[in-house]
């Protein structure tokens, strides 16, 4: 054990031109102990191949189910510093929008109280505290709610609502999904703090079909803008377009999933048979001058994604065609979550049973008929293929 | 004393958005690339806010935190934001500002682009850094593959958008299962069993029926309530860790990490799609991963070569067939990469439709 | 007396084939449709083989057989052949017999036809005629669904081909999985437990394995062992009949019929696909079942009249999507038509690509 | 029960321009009493809406145990001319081809020891006959042999394999079809006869990828014929299609799924880039003068498809993605079938589980490597997108 504050395999990650994480841990190591600790238990997995973190116990903050996630050293004899090094989830703000002014004082709590190292961001949307003790917990909530910080979701709760940049600076924002995100945390307060779930609940809010948050394969309830009328078109900007050397045919025409444009390069004129198209995003992406989504704007909510544990990935599926959430409001949502969707996985889901997982395993007709929607082709890519249809003994009555 | 403030929620998002924004709120018209990293969004009103995106390692110190704001201050108002990849975007009125800027971002080590057809940030995890489950760091592998790409980082020389994720274990946080290129930590081997512990900090019936091939059954050891895992029914998934610390699965002699390809989120042009495994197996070989970088490296060269305009890795692929991208990938196809999950038999061919490679 | 001879196999081929056929053997170079129900085969030599195809009921008395057998001496030089859709083909070397032999055809109560863009002969089973595990009858309903379809037969005036397949119960004898309007038998009620006999035919674990929702469980029913059918399990698929006679599920009350549309065997253009389901339950009414012929009709008329050139109903299906074949059929969506069975989350629709009806 | 011989339901279905089996079934019986017997007991079922068909027993000829379907009627005491209603199938001759001759004698066997009432043809391909009592079994058998002909499949043994019409008739086959059908029949009579499987086994071959006799959706293992080099292309006559007025961009190019052709139409000159040619045939189905099939011809063998009963229905997947079978000869076919797959699957295989879903519960990977296969990419569709991967321990070690 030559020196033991080197970090030989750490120092090569500093090498190379992508910013580097070792450089930041080094950084906070200067003034802080338990940045110093991490680096050095990191320094040691490097060499061993093998993380050195417990699996945490059950840590929070007075009242609350979730936000922090529990965290031990392995070593805490070599590496004090970090016997404790537990993580809180603060929510972020809708859209990931800050100003430098709450960004350095949310700094000056953390060199106080923590590691002084974070994520900006966790995966889930969140700010990420790295790494703090037990005991620093509630002044660290106490001095993050007076900023008018509260903290995320962790367990089987809501988690931490996100959103994509939207309305805020996206021109293809179907709706607004700052103010659908951020009213939808406030609505869910209690349902985000204490856990009383199956397992957890995502929520994501993307604007058009680009899906810049990556809402179908990561939220159970993925909102995904879209419109229902013809996409806004300007001829001259088109023209623009094909002038300055677009191939419009082999470019958008032919990328088209809807098979629905036609390029006439003598004219110069698209034409769109817009009842066939499928609001992929496609043509508007490459033509952002001259196409537009539709006025008629709305969204599209799915249920069900989620990452493989345990029965295999999913990717959300439709479960509302079309809803106009700017005008039509979140009442009738609420309703449709809270005593629809969450009371009947609340009632009849297993432990850690995802609300996608749950819905496959009693059936998508059945879940349809407990929440009171009706079905709708839109909801399937296909129909059944196989014969086993469970007919009610109702409508066999009737038909008999 | 003050009340203990609970349930306020996050701040409202209004704060701190910059008066451009505010102004313009939903009345954006069009944007435009201006070159690698900086765009500008131009309202209906004519109002412009120019966009510099920087690159992160998501893994922060306040101190940058701090020169990060103190940019902010100088060249935007005060104003900033995070995207949803993790870089940093520096939301600017003055286009005069941009290139000072950038002459400060560049001058304190980091770089910017990220946009149009690049490769962006890859969203990662925790790793050795603060998860207990990891089967791989996560942040040094993706230093280590950007340090290698960051030319795409840089420039928009890329047929479409690359996506690369990176998760350190199957309970893949982040959205690597749908990436164009998902990093994945991967145990080869099942629990070990510390039966001493079990019986005290799992509930054993929980432990029996987390597992998804129904490999653990309860069993005596030594005296002691404890499991046992039948191995070969074992796919080290990793959920009965997850309920139960007494059976790590991480082995620093077998872990390692397995590559997929061709997923994607959006749903321009293709619906989305989950990863497929491209690499089953490759150890850890820290600090700098060079068979994983060199993979990584590979990959997006023959997509880069041989995709259209547009054409993400999946939608590629599926144009040219998997039997081809092993063949210009070089990659060995083995019966790992044939599916026996529960729908496995709807991955094989069932088409007489057929490409036949050249012979070599 | 004689040895008696087993293992023979089938007659070999050869000895069957017409002399035109033995000469030109691997050679035919091209061939043409003259008109409906006739076509020309020509060979590298120059050889000409010309096809006259007959509808045929399947159902043969050995009288029509022999008819057959001499219509095919007087034009065929003896030769012909079944096709394996069930009709038979005249096969002729002098162009100037074709007439005669369809005019003798006709004369007789056949017709010809089924080449080309037509609806040919409608692949089925036993149903009442034969079969004990029956929800319908086969042949009837064939019979009736094709008096209503045979200008189709007759004509080429469809934009592809169209296939039509009957099985009389879900084990689906025929491949009327993948054809693009499957008829298929189905029973709506669980088996009738025959407690008496149960015992005496059965064996009474392999009929609990037999089921595949787990619905049969062993009992003892007036002191005799049987089973149990947990009711709510059951999807009537006929699996524990199969290998139990007492346990019977046919049901004059509420047997009937489901419609299956959209799937294909070949691989042009498309590859093959199981068909789905259209309308879940119909009663059965014979002995001419007017809503089954009518339900037919309607999708065939609907296909015919909006898909293009080449397009099979699954792919005309797939380019419209599903929500428009059914508006456009004006047949009703229903929970049935969402899969439950094992692989249903694949089928529910996971992008948000989606056409919006026309308001109505 | 005014007349006992009335069939008024029946007679229904003797109108209409379709050939009807009724008047088969009336033609028959006017000498036949087994015939008028199962007409009767028809028409009780269409009366009351049900089928009046019991189970059958085991019932065969000497020393087979399949060939035979037995067959009782429920009611025996009102139709005791099908109190037994046995039918045999009878093994095609490879390609449906018959002479008037040989038609005549089985008739006028089936006249003297059955019901006169056949199926041309069964769904698996045999002949059907329809309706015997056990006693007259032998004889039916003794006279089919004598006339060369001999029984199919039935249970759980190799059933009548099938083909279509192929190089008799077809430009298009790419394989012998009636060749390797006659000769995997031969090969397999005693697999045929006496069923020793876990289940049915079906061969059909198909001489090109139209597959006109259905195999790929209803054979365990599918012979599909195609080609490795390039179509045949006869520019000429490609001119006189479109000089006719066939509409090369629209009806050919547009609809071919490798999109692998491109139309001049000023030079009317077809270009196909055939490296990407997926051999699916329409491109030569609708230009049958101009394109064919390649001159490197073979076989695509896959194995596993079957109806829905019981986890679902399945298509034929890629097992051998090309074999030149004209030339490389059946023998190490036969070694594959034989010593490969049915000796795992009888070994392993549940009782009743067909090969597809035996496949689909061991895994492919399993199974390719205890048939001695090599993986091979053509086999999948895509590759496994679920992390689940059983690794093999020795190759751990190998890498560890
Ligand atoms: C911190 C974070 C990763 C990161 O570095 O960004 C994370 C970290 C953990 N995740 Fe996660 N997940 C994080 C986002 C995700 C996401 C992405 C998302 O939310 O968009 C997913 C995939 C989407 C999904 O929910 O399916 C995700 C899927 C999982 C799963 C698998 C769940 C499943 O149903 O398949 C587990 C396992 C579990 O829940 O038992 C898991 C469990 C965990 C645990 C709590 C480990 C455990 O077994 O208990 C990790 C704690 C690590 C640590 O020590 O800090 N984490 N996890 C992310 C949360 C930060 C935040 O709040 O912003
Ligand atoms: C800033 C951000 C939203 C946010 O709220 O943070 C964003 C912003 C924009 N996205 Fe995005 N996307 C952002 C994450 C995503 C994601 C999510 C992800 O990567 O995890 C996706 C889905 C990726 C996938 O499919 O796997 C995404 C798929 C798209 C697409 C569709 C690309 C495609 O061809 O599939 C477009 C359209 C385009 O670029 O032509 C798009 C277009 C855009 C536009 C042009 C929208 C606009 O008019 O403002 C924005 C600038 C694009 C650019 O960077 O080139 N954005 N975009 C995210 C930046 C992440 C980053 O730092 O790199
Ligand atoms: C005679 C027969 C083979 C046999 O051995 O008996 C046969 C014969 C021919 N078929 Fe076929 N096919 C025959 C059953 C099939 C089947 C099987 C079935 O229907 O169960 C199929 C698959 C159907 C499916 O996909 O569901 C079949 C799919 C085709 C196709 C592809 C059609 C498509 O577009 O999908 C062609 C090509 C074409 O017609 O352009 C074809 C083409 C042909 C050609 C033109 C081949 C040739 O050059 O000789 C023959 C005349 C076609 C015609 O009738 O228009 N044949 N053909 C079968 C006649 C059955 C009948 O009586 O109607
Ligand atoms: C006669 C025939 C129908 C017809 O009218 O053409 C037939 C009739 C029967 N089939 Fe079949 N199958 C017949 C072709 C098929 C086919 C088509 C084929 O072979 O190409 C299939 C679908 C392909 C397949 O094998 O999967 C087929 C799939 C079944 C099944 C479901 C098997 C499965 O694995 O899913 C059963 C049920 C069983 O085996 O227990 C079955 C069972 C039966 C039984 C034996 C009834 C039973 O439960 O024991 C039927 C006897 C009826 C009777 O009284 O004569 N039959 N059966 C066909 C055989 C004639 C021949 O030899 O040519
Ligand atoms: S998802 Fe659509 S609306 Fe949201 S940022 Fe991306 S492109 Fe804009
Ligand atoms: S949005 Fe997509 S589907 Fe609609 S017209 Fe544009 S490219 Fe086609
Ligand atoms: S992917 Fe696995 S190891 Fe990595 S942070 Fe998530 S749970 Fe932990
Ligand atoms: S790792 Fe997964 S498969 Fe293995 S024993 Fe644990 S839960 Fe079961
Ligand atoms: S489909 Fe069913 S009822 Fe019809 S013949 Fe086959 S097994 Fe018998
Ligand atoms: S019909 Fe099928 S599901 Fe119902 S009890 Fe019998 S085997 Fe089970
Ligand atoms: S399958 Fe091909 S070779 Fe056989 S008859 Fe049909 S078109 Fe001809
Ligand atoms: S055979 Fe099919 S894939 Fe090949 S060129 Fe012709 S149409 Fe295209």
């Amino acid at each position: 054990m030559a020196d033991e504050k080197a970090t030989p395999l750490l120092d090569e990650l500093e090498k190379g031109p992508y910013p580097s994480f070792v450089r930041e841990i080094k950084l906070a190591a200067k003034n802080n102990k338990m940045a110093a600790g991490v680096l050095h238990q990191l320094e040691k997995s490097y060499r061993d191949k093998i993380g050195y973190w417990k699996h945490g116990g059950i840590v929070g903050v007075m009242g609350y189910g979730g936000g922090v996630i529990g965290r031990y050293s392995a070593l805490p004899d070599d590496f004090p510093e970090v016997a404790h090094f537990h993580t809180l989830r603060v929510n972020q703000p809708a859209g990931w929008f800050y100003t430098a002014d709450v960004l350095r004082k949310i700094c000056d709590m953390w060199d106080k109280h923590g590691s002084g190292l974070t994520n900006m961001h966790g995966s889930t949307g969140d700010m990420v505290l790295l790494g703090t003790r037990t005991e620093e917990l509630e002044s660290v909530f106490g001095e993050l709610t007076k900023m008018g910080f509260d903290l995320g979701g962790s367990g089987s709760d809501v988690r931490t609502p996100s959103c994509c940049v939207g309305p805020a600076r996206c021109e293809w924002a179907c709706f607004d999904t700052l103010k659908t995100c951020y009213e939808i945390t406030q609505h869910y307060q209690d349902e985000l703090h204490r856990p009383a779930f199956p397992y957890k609940y995502k929520f994501k809010f993307a604007g058009c079909a680009n899906d810049c948050v990556a809402a179908i394969a990561r939220s159970d309830m993925s909102f995904i803008g879209t419109w229902k009328d013809d996409i806004q078109q300007d001829d001259e900007e088109i023209k623009n377009y094909a002038k300055a050397g677009l191939d419009i045919q082999s470019d958008v025409v032919e990328n088209c999933p809807g098979k629905c444009m036609t390029w006439d390069p003598d004219n110069m004129k698209l034409t769109i048979d817009n009842s066939y198209c499928l609001k992929c995003m496609h043509c508007i992406n490459v033509l952002p001058k001259a196409l537009r989504p539709g006025k008629q704007r709305g969204v599209t909510i799915l249920l069900g994604a989620k990452a493989p544990i345990v029965e295999g990935a999913l990717l959300s599926s439709v479960l509302i065609p079309f809803y106009d959430i700017d005008n039509e409001g979140l009442d009738d949502l609420f309703e449709l979550v809270e005593d629809g969707i969450w009371d009947v996985w609340t009632e009849n889901g297993k432990n850690r049973e995802r609300v996608g997982e749950f819905i496959q395993r009693v059936g998508m007709g059945n879940f349809l008929e407990s929440i009171g929607l009706e079905p709708d082709p839109h909801m399937i890519s296909h129909p059944r293929d196989n014969p086993y249809i469970f007919f009610d003994q109702e409508d066999e009555e009737e038909e008999a | 004393m003050t009340e203990r403030l609970t349930d306020i929620g996050p701040p409202h998002y209004e704060k701190f958005l910059p008066p451009v924004v505010k102004e313009n709120y939903g009345k954006w018209k069009y944007h435009e690339i201006l070159k690698p990293g900086v765009m500008v969004h131009v309202s209906e009103s004519g109002a412009k806010l120019f966009t510099v995106r920087m690159a992160s390692p998501r893994l922060l110190a306040t101190d940058t935190i701090r020169w990060i704001a103190d940019l902010a201050e100088k060249y935007c108002g005060g104003y900033l934001r995070w995207t949803s990849r993790n870089n940093v975007e520096f939301l600017l009125t003055d286009e005069s500002n941009i290139d000072p800027l950038i002459g400060e971002i560049k001058k304190n080590g980091f770089i910017i682009g990220g946009m149009g057809n690049s490769i962006s940030n890859i969203v990662h995890t925790q790793g050795w850094v603060h998860c207990h489950s990891s089967a791989t760091d996560a942040s040094g592998i993706v230093k280590a593959v950007m340090d290698d790409l960051s030319q795409h980082f840089e420039n928009m020389d890329l047929p479409g958008k690359l996506r690369i994720a990176l998760a350190c274990c199957l309970n893949m946080c982040g959205a690597v299962h749908c990436s164009d290129i998902a990093i994945l930590g991967t145990h080869q081997r099942p629990p070990r069993i510390e039966h001493d512990t079990l019986d005290k900090f799992c509930e054993i019936p929980n432990v029996v029926s987390a597992c998804p091939t129904a490999a653990i059954r309860p069993a005596t050891v030594d005296g002691k309530p404890s499991v046992e895992v039948l191995e070969e029914n074992c796919m080290y998934c990793g959920n009965c860790y997850t309920v139960c610390p007494s059976m790590p699965l991480n082995n620093a002699e077998t872990d390692g990490i397995s590559i997929w390809v061709g997923g994607k989120v959006s749903d321009a042009r293709s619906i989305p799609k989950f990863s497929k495994l491209a690499i089953p197996f490759i150890p850890n070989n820290p600090p700098r991963w060079p068979e994983v970088v060199e993979a990584v490296h590979n990959i997006v060269d023959v997509w880069a070569k041989n995709a259209k305009k547009y054409e993400r890795m999946g939608d590629w692929i599926e144009r040219i067939g998997w039997p081809e991208f092993f063949r210009l990938t070089g990659i060995e196809f083995t019966k790992y990469h044939i599916d026996d999950f529960k729908h496995a038999g709807l991955s094989f061919k069932r088409t007489a439709q057929m490409r036949h490679l050249p012979e070599e």
